[in-house]
């Protein structure tokens, strides 16, 4: 169940060079979203740019009926969307999606996090946190240190929280597939491999290193995925992706698939 | 209540085919039972695929769709969307594609036998597919070829739903309607396309596709208002409908009704605000009935 | 320095027919050398008078227009317009008009006759006049009578300007190049109408009028793709474009050059900023000649 | 000659229910500018709306470098216009068309305003006050109170100023053409006639029915139009208006027309 609400602007933080935290306020979309869901937001009132712009939840508070997004300007409606002002309104539709999923044999996480992939990781962090008992291992990437997100947030969370930069700029050099291959190789050891699950979001081909790794070791995967998207509740099909039983849908189906379901 | 083509609708504004599923998708955000009609996604005989992704892509006030008819096909429509379909109290109008004449008279002819059926809208005008699709809706020949066989084959209402991929819209018209067709409806979308200058693919996942949205209304509104001189059927507007005062010049230019498509990406209470908007209008204008609008269009 | 159907232009961003005038009410705002040429407004034989007010409207993202081809008249385009013309040193295309054949000969005859006049661009496109206009030019039979009058009449490039009314563009186009012509340049605008709802009226003097601007891009860039693969003459692409990725759109559609037109309106610095942007485009992807993006288009 | 700037925003301040005065910075506008010229501002920034509004120039305080604009809210374009902040830039063309013409010969000056038509006529009555040796009487006329605007200014600058409201709630009952119908009935004597200009701007009805009094008392009279526009500067044909010798523009040649010459 969804609802499309006027949810009022608590905040709007500039977080990084191009990046923005978004509170709003609603009971309804604070009380029934779940990890790995996403909203769907009208950055206009106008016809320009027409469509609504998909952002994960990325803080979901249930007592203070408010959640978060955490966004990057990357052109027009996201430009639009750092302008909204504090104490207006913006009409978001949401909860949507189909979230992670959570086995109770599945002891270990491993949260794989590029770019701004890791904002629906961390309201999973939080749940996983909130489920207990397992260990959780937050692995983050992005291009150079200005871009890397939440890192604190995931170290208060997280079991182990490890980070890598494309250019060094801080944690390790490199990708965070490799930060997964080292984790794999020599924390998280191959007879664990069946009690855990790598939850992996962020850019196409980092999500498919990811999957490949995972699927190598028979490893428990789940990707969130993004397409582009028109209505967001699994109306017009615009957000297919090929998965082994045919064209599902991003909006509806996931974000969040099985990474062996799909075709990549 | 307001009657077309034989249909009686709950109020003048229906939903577009493709835009909202089977209806279920939007059941969360209002009491389908307040629309004017349902029009479903496309049905074709066997299942479709669809066309392989990017499917949308946004232009200035509106979209380019590649979806390609992706159905289940009508055996599964028939099992699983048509229950609940039959629960509402408004009207399932079904929209069918074929690849051939004797797929669209099929589908007409098995969707007759469904009582939860009220009519069936005929997409001749589809730009997404290889196969028949628009080649059908932009020759008057072939349309009047689909659209009597399907008249053959059922005694529902038909409602021909035509491409404004034309040179003359009024040809198009005049074939479904003397060949049987009910109503007309109009406009599919305009043929379109949107090329990435990084990679220097189609934005989408086939070449070119289909225009919908704000930015073709002027297109639409002056297609219905060619067709409704032509033809003596009622005509059900379509393009890029966003408010009631967008409706009311559908109306004007001779459109018995509308369909919201796009829209209802943009705002799910869409059709609810539009028919709200139109309502007001006709309060402030002290006109009693939206019927008077239709055609009213001054020279 | 490009070369495009025999005309050396500066640059491949001309400005197109209609919406910068014959050039001088530009000049306040920048140096008109620097455009890669000038396409005046519509020339007729006789003075017409044009539409009645209103003749402009706005849409989503677009405009619709409806001037009725106002101008002076041959005669006094030649003697206050073309003097301005000649002082430039960038190539004047002269855009014509005729309500017959005769007349589109007849003014390609005397505008060979200026030395100033680089190359003739033939609108027969144009849907805001009763008569010629765009009957010519959605039907590839009279498409051919006014380009071959026009090929005999004169020695000067001949650039055939075609309607995006029609079914299938490449039938236009292909008349086009069979009957002489050296280039083809679309799209003009897309027929389109806007109602009042206060008044019933249309929203322009007349009833319909021409869709450009932003909103008609992805149909022209569908259209120019489906043109450049029919033909082997150059085009010239048109239709919203407003920034330089819109300008490359084209080109890797099929186009050899663009003409600005609406967004002159919007910022009368867009055509030299459109090509400062296409050069920073080629610059970033070390592309030596925006050439290499003619067709460049992956399929 | 005319000028396409991007000006900065030193106020914009709401002076009435839908009323709102900008004030922006310009050497060239505010030096080159005459009464009756407008501007052409670009609203935003995108697609939508697609076209500039037009503006008249409403003060031109040449030694600040800075000119007004006084508009009201009626849709789209100037609904964004009034949410231009304090410190942006807005894109702006001008100053653009030809103004109010002043003939020596004419001694008196008769200003009629209909609603937003009192616009253009303040930076004309500041300018008769400038030229001097001139009688100026300020007519306004609004739907009621609420929308009578500037009527301190006129009352610093004209020697006479009456002012209607439609529902009566100020000044007399009645419409603005009342005002001018007692003025020359009964200050303006019919001997002064061939001294008078009649400077006029409002809706089209009220100009109409001001140039219909001018023509018939033989009484010069200067009417300033509206029109759709596209370019602003003549090129596109748009803003045609049907005067005596064929269409012409009111962005370029006009928008001050010589009532006579309209056909009405
Ligand atoms: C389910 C889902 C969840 C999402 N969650 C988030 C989130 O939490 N935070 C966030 O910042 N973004 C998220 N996104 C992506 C976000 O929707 C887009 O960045 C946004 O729609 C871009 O809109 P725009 O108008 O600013 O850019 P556009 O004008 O649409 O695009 C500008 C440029 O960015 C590129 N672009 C657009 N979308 C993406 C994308 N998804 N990935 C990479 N490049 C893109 C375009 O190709 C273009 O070059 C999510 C997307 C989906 C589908
Ligand atoms: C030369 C010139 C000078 C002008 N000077 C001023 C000025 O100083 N102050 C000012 O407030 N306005 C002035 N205008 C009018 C102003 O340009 C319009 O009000 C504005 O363009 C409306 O834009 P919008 O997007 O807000 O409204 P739109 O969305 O374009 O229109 C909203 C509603 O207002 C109506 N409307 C639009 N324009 C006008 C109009 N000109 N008169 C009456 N109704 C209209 C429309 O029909 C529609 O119903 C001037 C116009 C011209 C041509
Ligand atoms: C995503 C999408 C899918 C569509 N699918 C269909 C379809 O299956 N059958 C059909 O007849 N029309 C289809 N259409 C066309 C719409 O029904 C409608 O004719 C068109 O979008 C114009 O209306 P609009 O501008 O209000 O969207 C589709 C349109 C969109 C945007
Ligand atoms: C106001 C206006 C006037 C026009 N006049 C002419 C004309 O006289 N002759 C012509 O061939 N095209 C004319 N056109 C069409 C343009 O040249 C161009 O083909 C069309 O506007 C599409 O380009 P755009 O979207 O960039 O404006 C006119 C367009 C506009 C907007
Ligand atoms: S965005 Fe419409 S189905 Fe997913
Ligand atoms: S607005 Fe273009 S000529 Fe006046």
């Amino acid at each position: 169940m969804a609802t499309q609400e006027q949810c009022q602007v608590l905040d709007q933080t500039q977080v990084g060079p191009r990046y923005f935290k978004l509170t709003l306020k609603s009971l309804y979309i604070s009380t029934n979203a779940e990890p790995g869901q996403f909203v769907n937001v009208r950055v206009d009132s106008g016809t320009e740019p027409l469509l609504r712009r998909p952002i994960s939840l990325h803080k979901i508070n249930r007592e203070d009926q408010t959640f978060e997004l955490l966004y990057e300007v990357l052109g027009q409606g996201t430009e639009l969307l750092s302008k909204v002002i504090i104490g207006s309104k913006l009409d978001v539709l949401g909860p949507l999606g189909s979230g992670f999923k959570f086995d109770p044999e599945k002891k270990i996480a491993i949260l794989v996090g590029g770019g701004m992939g890791v904002a629906p990781l961390l309201p999973l962090a939080q749940q996983l946190k909130t489920l207990g008992g397992r260990a959780v291992y937050a692995l983050a990437g992005a291009r150079d240190k200005s871009c890397l997100l939440c890192e604190t947030d995931f170290a208060e969370l997280a079991n182990e929280k490890v980070v890598a930069t494309d250019d060094g700029s801080h944690g390790r050099r490199g990708y965070v597939s490799d930060l997964l291959l080292d984790l794999l190789n020599n924390t998280v050891e191959a007879r664990h491999y069946p009690q855990t699950t790598i939850y992996a979001c962020g850019p196409k081909g980092m999500l498919k290193a990811v999957a490949e790794i995972a699927l190598q070791r028979q490893i428990d995967c789940q990707v969130s995925l993004e397409e582009k998207m028109a209505c967001g509740v699994g109306a017009c099909l615009g957000c297919a992706v090929m998965t082994t039983g045919g064209y599902k849908t991003v909006c509806k189906d996931g974000p969040v698939f099985n990474a062996r379901e799909i075709s990549w | 209540m307001v009657e077309l083509a034989g249909i009686k609708l709950n109020n003048p504004v229906l939903v577009a085919s493709g835009t909202f599923g089977y209806g279920k998708e939007y059941a969360d955000f209002f009491d389908l039972n307040k629309l004017g009609g349902i029009i479903t996604k496309s049905v074709t005989l066997m299942a479709k695929e669809g066309n392989p992704p990017p499917r949308i892509v946004e232009t200035p006030s509106g979209m380019i769709n590649s979806i390609g008819l992706q159905n289940e096909g009508l055996e599964a429509f028939l099992k699983t969307a048509l229950p609940f379909l039959a629960k509402l109290e408004i009207p399932a109008i079904v929209n069918i594609a074929g690849d051939t004449v004797d797929e669209y008279a099929e589908l007409a002819k098995q969707l007759s036998k469904e009582k939860t059926v009220k009519g069936i809208e005929v997409n001749i005008s589809c730009p997404n597919v290889k196969k028949g699709g628009m080649a059908f809706g932009i020759d008057p020949a072939t349309t009047k070829e689909v659209i009597g066989a399907v008249r053959k084959a059922t005694t529902l209402p038909v409602i021909a739903k035509l491409s404004p991929n034309v040179t003359d819209i009024t040809l198009t018209a005049k074939a479904a309607e003397s060949s049987g067709a009910n109503a007309i409806s109009l406009i599919n979308t305009v043929v379109a396309m949107a090329i990435d200058i990084e990679t220097r693919r189609s934005r989408i996942g086939r070449k070119t596709g289909g225009l919908s949205g704000p930015a073709i209304r002027p297109i639409a509104v002056r297609m219905v208002h060619e067709a409704s001189r032509a033809v003596k059927i009622p005509i059900i507007g379509i393009g890029g409908i966003v408010t009631g005062s967008d409706a009311i010049e559908f109306f004007l230019a001779g459109a018995s009704a509308v369909e919201v498509g796009t829209a209802n990406f943009v705002d799910t209470a869409a059709p609810l605000r539009i028919l709200a908007e139109i309502n007001a209008y006709l309060a402030k204008h002290e006109i009693s009935d939206y019927d008077e609008l239709i055609g009213a269009f001054k020279e």
